[in-house]
């Protein structure tokens, strides 16, 4: 089945809370109401002609006003595909797991949390996963400053140029 | 380290230091411990093209008998810590082929957020590797660079400049 | 050295002057402690060497080749620098009993040098349980092993000490039972009288003795296998499990200790097979000077021994290693099962011809021979194919 | 405080460190193992040892600049992360690649399959003691790292692909050599497959080790090589032929589970054998049949694709790796992640870890074929 085929089926049944379909070009998206995610993607899944079985990608997006999460799903069955958003506030992001319905999310969540800050309520073990347990912030956030120092190291390295020309300089 | 700064040179102890640097850089065995891409030439180096354990490098599984540790690769914050305790863990006299221009300055990954750039801030570096990743044979080169440091170091008779005078 | 020893006792010299016995005591503890240290020791260290270059040539590269002639005092350079390494004792670990394991692995591979038979003069002492001594003090291996993995406070180590010590105690008794065939047939425990039973032949061996005899054989030497940590039982130190099994926490001359004691067991375990089944030091009588047929049963004595030690270099080239389950099932469910088959087939054999069967002989050995070649002409097959294929390579 | 229900003899649970410098980790890995003596309860993966922020830095290089750094994104099959770049960039710009650019492309990235697979084979080898199928896994490796190497100059990191094709032609005299290299590739997977892979303790390791069902490797994402160990006839070379694909006539190796369970261990080892072959008839293919013309599309340097995202699919030797770029129109990538097959796999070993032996964990994350640049990118 085609993505937009697979958008209008999803409007058709879920009315107002399927909130725009994009069709941009090269991959069309849909963008839904978080609250609905759940309920939406179990139907994904367990509606037979669609039944996509796989959640191939999850990711999220950091846009200076708001975060996104995307899921492209895939079904192996039927050998189609489809990709969903959700928007967020960027102050405390928070949306429901979907670790119920497809296992693999729930390492691609914990890099989600990790790397962009989104709090998955009901998530069995959000921890991070990727960054150490002591890191400040969220790296892939578009306005996160890297730290000057973890644990004793510097995280700059001063050019080697600059050394020989302060070498160059002293006699002088 | 000089051992015995205030005795003068003798040939025995001159030759007695040859014959540990000798015996030293004869059996380098160094510790498994690939951490990016390098690691690959690291294996292609002992492996039958490079063979590196001509030299007596032969690979250790355990920190405890190595003498040398290649740093093959990039060396990430998270990592830098327990790097530095594996340094720890080694016996003396142990040194450090730094290999790669991840672990010498960074390299690439200097624009990294989660990368420690050059592992020389962690621990002492002997030999830089350059190369992203170095062939195995600049590691080979870097192994006998190594040597013929090893060759190089005092035990017993004075080193070079530490008389009494020098400070 | 036995018999000078006894002739000492015997002229009376020894408790008649104390200070001076303890001086002739001292003398002779140290001519033994120069002869383990002066034979045993290279012994280890050659074989190290050896082991490192066969292996390397099974694997097209080509080994330890830049210290000494070919490489050949690679142990050299590797034991003096060990000696020379700061010596770590963790602070966790319980520091008495991790100093005293790496003395009791090496007693359990020096004192069996003791019964060695090199040649029909060359063995310190011809004890008439030698057998029995034999297995006893190899055994003390596992109690320094698992001593190691305790007290390095290390848990890799103690998963492999424990390991070890599960291996060792459970191939110990197809191990045993594989040399009572031997004694049944001999009836004596000494190691020269087992091989002076023995003809230089093979066909006289006990190997080919009887069907039995040439099962016992395998499995003593599988046994032995395991015993030694050898691939594919080297679960104690397998390197991409347990780091270094129960020697992950020594460092320097303690390690060197373990390290010997690996390859030093290889050559004891060879010897013992090769007294036992292999024939001893048994020559061709070519000559009739002592002196020349000693130089030829040493030289026929170590020929069998590297040739068993060369094999177990090549199983260890080339085998995976199992897992501790299936070792343990092979060892209970096949090993200890035949063991015990050869000892009751061997005794009702004994019974039936006393003086042995001379046809079987004969037989077992063209059985032994056909199957030899059959596995050359299967060597020679794939060695033949992939020599041709890496010349006909235009990028090598 | 003696309960009837208790056993008489408690044993105590052991929690065992395993990594991050461990030999058998591949790479920078490290798992908290609770065990109970040799039995596992369960092994608890930490990741982000090697986590370098190459997502992050996609975000300051730009299009072009940001090849190399695919490159080291998966270093032992380094064409299939610069496939999934260039393509990526690609569809979101609407290029077309010259046919001989997708045929160059098509052979630099089966070699590399061949490559990799045959560094997970020999790895596999030396976590289960073998050293000698390693190292001789290693001189094949060698000898297709001289082949590329006089393609694009680097032995690991290639930096082969450009947006819009390839960077050079094939050399001349190449295509003779290569075609060289195949007629001595395929007797010396059947030596291996003597040495090592038929082997009967190797057999006995591996078989019934940890099986995946079916439904389960689709539930936990596993892509690749490990998904159709499962049994699922699923490769995106055939089932959505992207780059020349297409023009090629080759299987789709499945497991069958003919040493023990369908998806265990074993047939986890046995398809990148399988791959390895199928590589070699495609490679055979594409050699014979490659058309002339030019490698490269013309693109300009101040690459700037319009707005918009997509997620291309390429078949890398590790499974199905996703890239999915999201452009402003501006000359830098807004965000660009990759979906890669390690990452799924080592989900789910904590699954498959319980009940295991320690032993068995080793096989488990060498079958899986996990790389650790590949999980923390």
């Amino acid at each position: 089945m085609e993505p937009l085929r697979i958008y209008e089926r999803l409007k058709e049944r879920f009315g107002e809370r399927v909130l725009e379909t994009i069709e941009k070009k090269p991959d069309p998206f849909v963008l839904v109401d978080p609250d609905a995610l759940i309920e939406i993607c179990r139907y994904l899944r367990e509606d037979p002609e669609l039944a996509m079985d796989c959640l191939s990608n999850e990711t999220g997006v950091d846009y200076k006003d708001h975060v996104e999460v995307v899921y492209h799903l895939f079904s192996y069955g039927h050998r189609h595909g489809a990709v969903l958003k959700i928007k967020l506030p960027r102050e405390e992001p928070r949306v429901a797991t979907v670790e119920g319905i497809w296992k693999s999310a729930n390492w691609m969540e914990r890099e989600i949390f990790d790397l962009v800050g989104v709090n998955f309520e009901g998530h069995s073990d959000l921890r991070r996963i990727l960054m150490p347990e002591d890191w400040p912030g969220h790296p892939l956030r578009k306005d996160f400053v890297e730290p000057q120092e973890y644990h004793g190291i510097s995280t700059v390295r001063e050019s080697p140029i600059v050394r020989l020309d302060s070498h160059k300089k002293k006699p002088a | 380290m000089p051992l015995l700064n205030s005795l003068p040179d003798y040939v025995l102890t001159t030759k007695t230091d040859e014959l540990i640097n000798w015996m030293r850089k004869s059996s380098i065995w160094y510790m498994l411990f690939g951490l990016a891409c390098c690691a690959i030439e690291l294996m292609h180096t002992g492996g039958p093209r490079a063979d590196i354990e001509r030299f007596g490098a032969t690979p250790r599984a355990s920190a405890r008998q190595s003498d040398l540790m290649i740093i093959a690769g990039t060396l990430t914050l998270k990592m830098a810590l327990r790097t530095r305790l594996l340094y720890d863990q080694m016996p003396d006299p142990k040194y450090v082929i730094s290999m790669g221009s991840c672990s010498n300055c960074g390299g690439l990954f200097q624009l990294a957020y989660s990368v420690c750039d050059g592992v020389d801030k962690v621990i002492p570096v002997d030999v830089y590797v350059p190369g992203c990743p170095p062939r195995p044979e600049a590691l080979t080169e870097g192994l006998l660079k190594l040597q013929e440091k090893i060759m190089t170091e005092r035990w017993l008779a004075k080193a070079p400049g530490a008389n009494g005078e020098a400070a | 050295m036995q018999n000078w020893i006894n002739r000492l006792i015997a002229a009376g010299e020894f408790g008649k002057n104390p200070p001076r016995d303890l001086v002739y005591a001292a003398v002779i503890f140290g001519l033994s402690a120069v002869v383990f240290l002066g034979v045993a020791f290279p012994f280890a260290g050659i074989v190290s060497w050896v082991e490192r270059r066969v292996w390397a040539r099974i694997q097209s590269r080509v080994g330890p080749n830049r210290v000494g002639p070919n490489g050949s005092l690679q142990w050299l350079a590797d034991g003096a620098k060990h000696v020379l390494k700061e010596d770590i004792i963790p602070d966790e670990a319980d520091a008495r009993l991790f100093k005293l394991a790496p003395y009791l692995v090496v007693l359990g591979f020096v004192l069996p040098w003791a019964v060695m038979p090199f040649s029909s003069a060359l063995i310190l002492a011809d004890l008439n349980v030698g057998v029995l001594y034999f297995t006893a003090i190899t055994a003390l291996t596992v109690v320094g092993v698992l001593m190691a993995g305790w007290a390095s406070d290390n848990k890799w180590s103690l998963i492999g000490g424990i390991r070890s010590a599960a291996q060792i105690i459970s191939y110990e008794i197809p191990a045993g039972m594989s040399i009572f065939p031997v004694v049944l047939i001999t009836g004596t425990l000494s190691m020269q009288g087992i091989i002076r039973a023995q003809e230089w032949e093979p066909y006289h061996w006990f190997l080919f003795s009887n069907p039995f005899c040439f099962v016992a054989a395998i499995v003593l030497y599988i046994s032995a296998l395991a015993e030694g940590n050898r691939t594919p039982f080297d679960l104690p130190e397998a390197e991409s499990e347990l780091v270094a099994g129960f020697a992950t926490e020594y460092s320097g001359m303690r390690y060197l200790l373990f390290f010997f004691a690996e390859w030093g067991n290889m050559f004891i375990a060879g010897g013992l097979i090769t007294t036992l089944y292999l024939g001893g030091w048994q020559a061709p009588g070519l000559s009739a000077s002592p002196l020349v047929m000693n130089v030829l049963q040493l030289l026929s004595f170590n020929i069998k021994v590297l040739f068993l030690v060369f094999t177990s270099m090549w199983v260890r080239a080339t085998l995976p290693r199992v897992r501790i389950d299936q070792m343990m099932s092979l060892c209970w469910k096949f090993f200890v099962p035949i063991a015990f088959i050869n000892m009751i087939g061997t005794a009702v054999w004994v019974a039936l011809w006393p003086d042995g069967n001379p046809v079987a002989g004969y037989v077992m050995f063209a059985l032994g021979v056909a199957i030899a070649l059959l596995f050359i002409q299967r060597v020679m097959y794939y060695l033949k194919r992939s020599r041709m294929e890496m010349y006909l390579h235009p990028t090598i | 405080m003696s309960d009837a229900t208790e056993p008489t003899l408690r044993t105590e649970e052991m929690t065992l460190n395993m990594g991050p410098q461990h030999p058998s980790t591949h790479g920078v890995l490290r798992f908290v193992i609770r065990a109970d003596g040799e039995v596992m309860r369960e092994a608890v993966p930490d990741v982000g040892y090697l986590h370098r922020s190459i997502e992050k830095i996609a975000e300051k290089v730009g299009y072009h600049g940001f090849m190399p750094y695919t490159d080291r994104v998966d270093y032992v099959c380094a064409m299939f992360t610069n496939q999934g770049w260039g393509m990526a960039c690609e569809k979101l710009a609407g290029i077309e690649v010259p046919r001989r650019g997708e045929y160059c492309r098509v052979i630099s990235t089966e070699f590399n399959r061949i490559a990799s697979h045959l560094l997970t084979v020999g790895l596999m080898g030396m976590d289960i003691g073998a050293m000698t199928p390693f190292l001789h896994a290693l001189r094949e490796r060698e000898m297709i790292n001289d082949l590329i190497e006089e393609l694009c100059g680097a032995r690991l990191t290639f930096n082969y692909m450009r947006i819009g094709g390839v960077a050079w032609d094939l050399p001349p005299g190449w295509r003779e050599k290569a075609l060289a290299y195949l007629d001595h590739l395929d007797p010396i997977l059947e030596e291996y497959n003597a040495l090592f892979s038929y082997n009967k303790i190797c057999i006995q390791r591996l078989a019934n080790v940890a099986p995946i069902s079916a439904e389960e490797a689709i539930n936990y994402n596993l892509v690749g090589p490990n998904l159709r160990a499962c049994g699922v006839k699923w490769d995106v070379r055939k089932d959505m032929a992207y780059s020349a694909y297409a023009d090629f006539e080759f299987d789709v190796p499945t497991g069958r589970g003919q040493w023990g369970t369908i998806g265990d261990s074993m047939d986890r080892y046995m398809m990148r054998i399988y791959e390895m072959k199928e590589s070699a008839k495609i490679l055979r293919q594409a050699l014979t049949r490659m058309p002339d013309g030019p490698v490269l599309a013309k693109v300009v340097r101040n690459f700037r694709p319009p707005a918009g995202e997509c997620q291309v699919r390429v078949e890398s030797a590790r499974g199905d790796q996703g890239w999915y770029v999201v452009s402003d129109g501006s000359g830098y990538p807004w965000r660009v992640h990759v979906r890669t097959g390690s990452f799924a796999a080592m989900g789910i070993i904590q699954k498959l870890s319980r009940g295991l032996m320690i032993a068995d964990l080793v096989v488990l994350i060498a079958s899986l074929d996990v790389i650790a640049p590949e999980i923390d990118r």
